[in-house]
């Protein structure tokens, strides 16, 4: 039998995918169970997608954004960092490991860093385990 | 009939007489218990009522009689989520004569095939706080019923997953949240984005956390779709977790006042990790 | 039935080690959505793509390199097709150490893009929105002239609208300029008169903007006239009405200094060459009318409201100069002897009020001379933080030509810091003053005082030698910095865009769109954008009317990318407004509304709306929740 | 036909019997209520149960269920579900009644449901008599309990700590002959206790709604009455009722692309959704609250009597208890009964 592997979206935003090319560019290398969906600013994640993913059975999701305090004045990420906050409440409410829901700060240049942080997190859950979603929703009360 | 009551009918009957209002909203005793009614004529102002078993959120009916000058018995919760639909542009204060009821708490239903029998005050009432609706054109003082409030607080977690489950999406919930008045539901599976329109289990999972993310933030927790649903999922603990995040982070909580604009929901300096 | 064609790159066989093509191929080929698969050999190659005989309504899924690369390649395709772009180059084949993880994951990644470009929608024409090729340039000093002839000089009507009589602005006034020393309205002035020639410019003078609406390329901009008395299009310039005005009132143009009649034109080298009414002085004796023989003065004139329809707008309407009076310890407006630098300008100029001999008020002539530098900058309150740019090299200058004038003066310059940083500035001014004898002294004075003979005191700390000094001249002149006037707070909140903490126009990026303001369609050019120089104001003028050409030179603007409110759905909750970081979304009535010029497409509002009652490109919830379940199916 | 009795603790020994042979559906106490679950333990099963929130349609008709499967290239195939022998013990008379409604419907040519019938025929039912019926109850007014019902193969009645047996179908007697010496004949004693109690349970639910059926055919006409104006005003639009109800079996279907081919699935639809009669081009023939709040009304006492000869209700009175605004469907039958 195949040995578990943790299934993880990546959503990124048009700078830090730049970031996620420039890791691959550059042959940094890092675990291949993420995969990246592009969106055109990490605002547009909206959390429900989010929770959709673990639905469909994703083990974690991960938000790369700009990093919203370097900016001078106007950063939507500064929202995604409110909502990935909040969605971490609501896992944890509902029992999941708010770790499961990660954001990133990667600016376009970041490949190196993105490799690196990406081998961390992948590292962790699979520490934590598979979210195995089905199982506990069939659990008996 | 208690004093209450009978300020109740007085009043009703006076602003229907002097056509201060076209419509009282309240409650009526009928053979299945106490339900939500419509008073247009003043000589029907008799049937209200006013007891622990007036449930149903009548904030809920205001925002389909936008154009109509409407007078509405309000619990504290509902004249809560009443101030939030005023922010939201969804009700005219000015069309709104609100009837301010003082809240003891409300009784859990009784529901079809239940075990339980005797009458027990809802867990959303004991932890609620704001009897009174903070905004309100006449008060009446309660004076019949008083129950003991002291809280249980040994609420044990719950297993939320295998609890969404038991959910038939019969709707409910929403239908009888004074918020989930969207022109069309995102998580009603009329256009299959997130849910889709036949009931899947893990479906169920979204269905719920989404429902809850709409709402954080202006949930009043006035137990609207926890009393309504049929298999008494305690979803007013859920939202309350969340409103609990939102008075942390924004120092906000839904309802309190007009004045209040709801915080935009937007980094601070310490989620930078 | 939606049928996709699937593009496979193997970047020149580069991938064929890393990732298993045939593989890929085969699992993709199970999707009964899938028509066609192919693998190329390098899709950046045009004659690859043309070969591909692809269809205009198909959907397309290319898996390839990154799609920054990718979209120069597909340009002609984006324009009508779907087009989905999946990266198995960096984020797949370049990423993983092994070949059969990458396969696996190319085969996610592009589960993910069929699934995607299964629910979008393709691109509609009615995305496309026209412009109206017509600019206006608010103000008329030299950035917003400048401007205005560069973009009427490429083929484009212009407008100009300027609050005073004639446009010209502060370079107008001046004497001469640095570092060269030349005739200021020498070089202004044909400037001017070329804009007055040009006939794809119209100039409204006496005139403001009211009210802005519209987005990018069609603008509806609503201007006042203020009523001149007198009509331009009848006034000849004569000058008769002048010569019989009973009335003189100070002249605004001579900082007040030198008087003219209550109907004057400001200054000989104006544009447009006409004369004008001040009704605060005019006593409505009707000595002009009888003598005006073209008929042309109306003194019942009322302001009239002109609609214009442009498609770019340039903001070039200036700064005011700091008020000294703010300053109470210079005592101006008090002590005759100190004076504006703008006011010296004035007095030194040949036609200025005293022929361009530097006389105090009491006609004596002024001998020893101090500067004051950054009198209202670099300082909180009364005046702003930033440099005002210019006053170093306008003081140098400045002291030059009382030199030139008058070898035996004394001149001081009190500085904080000597900034001579621009072309020319080292070597003919500052150097030149230091061997013409000025002394430069580095302090902030304390204290004007007066002496009993009606001299002036400067008391000061020399901040180098640390030593306190008094020091007696005959006249002070403070070397203003600017000030954003009140009128541009008034216009940035008419046209949405943003102002800087000191009061200046926001940029859009300080770096790479400098003159780019929060409002898609509106540039800003000039001193109202910050403290600069004549050299900087033309420089941004021109970088404006550059801008202003591409834009109405790139054709149609492309709104596929704006979020939308889908009108019969939007319930008016606002909470779209309050995700907005650009504040783009405007309540109107009980729904909301995008400023299509604002949006910076970045989806906060999408996300925020419970109901999916604003749509943004295929970024919508089902296509993404589509991708996502395709990216984690087995 | 002559009754049979069985003994408390015969009963005990003929679930253990039938759960050792198939798959027995019984109801268990589960978190403050009543419902129907497949048993995993004999002793789990409880009966002098009120009844359950939930009914046993879904047993029946799944709230999602798979009807078939296409495959671009091999076309369609329909995996037929396997049913095992299966037992619903202990249902109420109302709920068995529900079944032999959704036969006449269902299983009516020529439109027969495969699906609902491999369940039904694959499913004995047994059933338990309403001694003590709840208070939102009205299964006289359709003779649907409160003793007997009209879909049940058994039907066991408690009389002092013994069971009257009887045998409603031929299916019914092929079980009691399969476990012939756990059932006796009733003694005479038993028999009179029973008639007793059965007089008293119908005068009792009597006294509390008694109406003319028959007159409710003319519910057809009153389309746009002020009644159904006044109940539209309170409802909220939710689908408890028919969610809950046993007899409502409107459903939607909807398909799937599972990787390389398609699944076409069913599911539970109300006609109280507001989206339920809408079309593609926009058009509701339903478009008001009062027209869907008449048409379930009129649907279930008026068209499927006139229609399938039977009534779209069995007057278990979930509805009635779990509606959240309190539409209350005997104030129809008091009004047009």
């Amino acid at each position: 039998m195949m040995a578990w592997k943790p299934k993880i979206i990546a959503f990124t935003c048009w700078c830090s995918n730049s970031g996620v090319d420039q890791a691959g560019f550059e042959g940094f290398k890092y675990p291949s169970n993420l995969v990246t969906l592009r969106v055109p600013c990490s605002a547009i994640v909206n959390p429900s997608l989010v929770i959709k993913a673990f639905e469909e059975g994703a083990d974690a999701v991960l938000i790369t954004a700009c990093k919203p305090f370097e900016l001078r004045r106007i950063a939507p990420s500064r929202i995604t960092a409110a909502r990935v906050s909040l969605l971490r409440r609501l896992l944890k409410t509902v029992g999941i490991e708010e770790s499961r829901v990660r954001i990133l700060w990667i600016s376009s240049n970041e490949g190196e860093v993105f490799a690196k942080e990406v081998s961390e997190i992948v590292g962790e859950i699979e520490k934590l385990g598979p979210l195995d979603l089905r199982r506990k929703m069939l659990e008996q009360l | 009939m208690s004093s209450s009551e009978k300020e109740l009918r007085r009043l009703a009957r006076r602003l229907l007489e002097t056509e201060v209002v076209q419509l009282v909203i309240g409650y009526e005793e009928s053979e299945v218990g106490v339900r939500p009614c419509f008073i247009h004529k003043p000589q029907e102002a008799e049937r209200l009522v006013w007891n622990p078993e007036c449930r149903l959120n009548l904030a809920r009916y205001l925002r389909d009689l936008k154009d109509s000058r409407v007078g509405v018995v309000m619990k504290g919760c509902d004249g809560r989520a009443l101030v939030e639909l005023i922010k939201e542009n969804q009700v005219d204060r000015r069309n709104v004569f609100i009837i301010a009821v003082e809240c003891n708490g409300v009784y859990k239903p009784l529901k079809y095939g239940s075990l339980r029998q005797e009458r027990q005050i809802s867990e959303y009432c004991k932890r609620c706080e704001v009897r009174l609706s903070p905004i309100r054109d006449y008060v009446i003082r309660s004076d019949g019923f008083a129950f003991n409030n002291a809280s249980d607080n040994d609420e044990k977690p719950l297993n939320w997953l295998s609890i969404f489950r038991k959910c038939l999406r019969c709707m409910a919930c929403i239908r009888s949240c004074p918020f989930c008045y969207c022109t069309e539901c995102s998580i009603e599976g009329f256009k299959p984005a997130l849910v889709h329109k036949l009931v899947d289990t893990m479906e169920l999972f979204t269905f719920h956390l989404t429902r809850a993310l709409h709402i954080v933030g202006r949930c009043v927790e006035c137990g609207a779709c926890e009393s309504s649903c049929p298999v008494e999922i305690p979803l007013t603990r859920l939202y309350r977790e969340l409103n609990q995040w939102f008075k942390e982070n924004y120092n906000y909580i839904p309802g309190l006042s007009l004045e209040q604009a709801p915080p935009p929901l937007v980094f601070k300096e310490r989620d930078r990790t | 039935m939606k049928k996709i064609t699937v593009l496979l790159c193997t970047c020149g066989s580069t991938l064929l080690d890393n990732i298993d093509f045939n593989m890929v191929s085969r699992e993709l080929s199970r999707n009964p959505l899938v028509k066609r698969i192919e693998v190329l050999d390098g899709i950046c190659k045009s004659s690859i793509i043309k070969n591909l005989k692809l269809d205009a309504a198909e959907r397309i899924v290319v898996a390839a390199c990154s799609n920054r690369l990718l979209e120069a390649v597909f340009k002609s395709l984006l324009s009508f097709s779907n087009v989905e772009f999946v990266n198995i180059r960096e984020h797949c084949a370049w990423a993983c150490r092994e070949r059969e993880e990458a396969t696996s994951k190319a085969i996610r990644l592009l589960n993910g893009g069929i699934n995607k470009v299964v629910r979008s929608n393709p691109p509609q024409s009615s995305d496309c929105l026209g412009i109206v090729r017509e600019a206006m340039v608010v103000g008329g000093g030299i950035a917003g002239v400048r401007c205005a002839l560069d973009i009427a000089n490429a083929g484009y009507r212009v407008y100009i609208i300027e609050k005073e009589p004639s446009i010209g602005g502060i370079m107008a006034q001046l004497d001469k300029t640095f570092p060269t020393l030349d005739c200021s309205i020498c070089i202004e002035g044909p400037l001017l008169s070329e804009a007055g020639r040009n006939k794809n410019i119209v100039i409204i003078p006496n005139s403001e903007v009211v009210s802005v609406k519209g987005r990018v390329g069609d603008f509806r901009v609503l201007v006042k006239l203020n009523p001149t008395y007198v009509d331009p299009e009848k006034c000849n310039g004569c000058g008769e009405c002048a010569n019989v005005c009973p009335v003189y009132q100070p002249n605004k143009y001579d900082v007040d200094l030198k008087p003219v009649k209550a109907i004057y034109c400001p200054f000989a080298q104006a544009v447009p060459l006409k004369y004008v009414i001040n009704k605060d002085h005019c006593i409505e004796c009707g000595l002009c009318m009888s003598v005006c023989t073209r008929a042309a003065i109306n003194l019942e004139d009322k302001p009239k409201m002109l609609e214009l329809n442009v498609g770019a707008i340039v903001v070039a309407i200036g700064s005011d100069l700091f008020d000294p009076r703010h300053k109470p310890e210079y005592h101006y407006g008090e002590y005759d002897n100190v004076i504006t630098n703008m006011e010296f300008e004035r007095i030194i100029c040949a036609s200025g009020p005293t022929g361009g001999v530097l006389l105090r008020r009491d006609g004596k002539p002024a001998k020893r001379i101090a500067f004051i530098q950054c009198v209202g900058s670099r300082e909180s309150a009364p005046g702003i933080e930033e440099c005002s740019y210019y006053c170093c090299a306008a003081s140098m200058k400045e002291a030059r030509l009382i030199l030139e004038h008058d070898r035996d003066a004394k001149v001081f310059i009190f500085y904080n810091e000597l900034r001579a940083f621009g072309k020319g500035w080292e070597d003919l001014l500052y150097r030149r003053c230091l061997e013409d004898g000025i002394v430069f002294i580095r302090s902030r004075p304390s204290e004007i005082r007066r002496s009993p003979e009606g001299n002036l005191i400067v008391v000061y700390e020399d901040t180098l030698t640390s030593k306190r000094g008094e020091l007696e001249v005959d006249m002070v002149i403070l070397a203003l910095g600017f000030k954003p006037s009140n009128r541009l707070a008034k216009l940035a909140a008419v046209l949405g865009v943003s102002v800087d903490s000191q009061g200046f126009i926001e940029e859009t990026n300080a770096k790479f769109k400098p003159l780019e303001t929060k409002v898609r369609g509106v540039y800003v050019a000039g001193t109202c954008h910050g403290p600069k120089d004549i050299v900087e104001s033309a420089v941004e003028g021109s970088a404006a009317a550059a801008l202003v050409i591409s834009l109405f030179r790139g054709g149609n603007v492309r709104l596929s990318e704006i979020a939308r409110i889908l009108e019969n759905k939007c319930a008016g909750c606002g909470k779209c407004i309050l995700a907005c970081q650009y504040d783009a979304i405007v309540r109107e009535g009980d729904k909301v509304r995008v400023l299509e010029s604002i949006c910076n497409s970045c989806g906060a509002c999408i996300s925020s709306c419970p109901q999916e009652a604003i749509s943004l490109g295929n970024w919508g919830i089902e296509q993404l929740a589509s991708q996502i379940s395709g990216m984690l199916s087995d | 036909m002559t009754l049979l009795s069985i003994t408390d603790e015969k009963l005990r020994i003929f679930v253990r019997e039938l759960f050792s042979k198939r798959v027995l559906f019984a109801p268990v106490k589960r978190n403050g209520y009543f419902e129907f679950s497949r048993l995993s333990n004999p002793e789990d099963i409880i009966l002098n149960y009120t009844n359950t929130r939930l009914s046993p349609k879904r047993l029946f008709l799944p709230q999602r269920q798979l009807l078939f499967k296409y495959y671009p290239k091999k076309g369609v195939t329909q995996e037929s579900e396997e049913h095992s022998n299966a037992v619903l013990f202990g249902v109420r008379p109302c709920d068995a009644s529900a079944l032999s409604v959704l036969d006449s419907i269902l299983l009516k040519l020529p439109y027969k449901d495969n699906f609902y019938e491999n369940r039904r025929r694959e499913t004995i039912v047994i059933s338990l008599s309403c001694i003590k019926p709840m208070a939102e109850c009205f299964c006289n007014v359709f003779e649907t309990g409160p003793i007997r019902g009209t879909g049940e193969d058994l039907t066991l009645t408690p009389v002092n700590k013994v069971f009257i047996v009887e045998v409603r179908t031929p299916r019914g007697m092929m079980i009691v002959e399969d476990f012939g010496k756990l059932f006796t004949e009733a003694g005479r004693e038993i028999l009179e206790e029973y008639k007793i109690l059965i007089r008293e349970a119908v005068n009792e639910m009597d006294r509390r709604l008694r109406i003319d059926k028959k007159k409710l055919i003319g519910l057809e006409k009153e389309i746009g009455e002020e009644f159904f104006q006044l109940n539209a005003q309170r409802c909220i639009e939710c689908s408890i009722c028919s969610f809950t109800c046993p007899v409502c079996y409107c459903f939607e279907t909807e398909d799937f692309l599972e990787g390389d081919h398609y699944s076409r699935f069913r599911g539970w639809d109300t006609c109280v959704h507001p989206l339920f009669t809408k079309m593609a081009s926009g058009l509701d023939p339903r478009s008001t609250k009062a027209d869907r709040i008449y048409h379930r009304f009129c649907h279930k006492l008026s068209r499927i009597p006139l229609a399938f000869n039977t009534y779209g209700c069995v007057g278990c009175g979930r509805c009635v208890s779990l509606c959240p605004t309190g539409i209350d469907i005997k104030e129809v039958l008091e009004k047009w009964g």
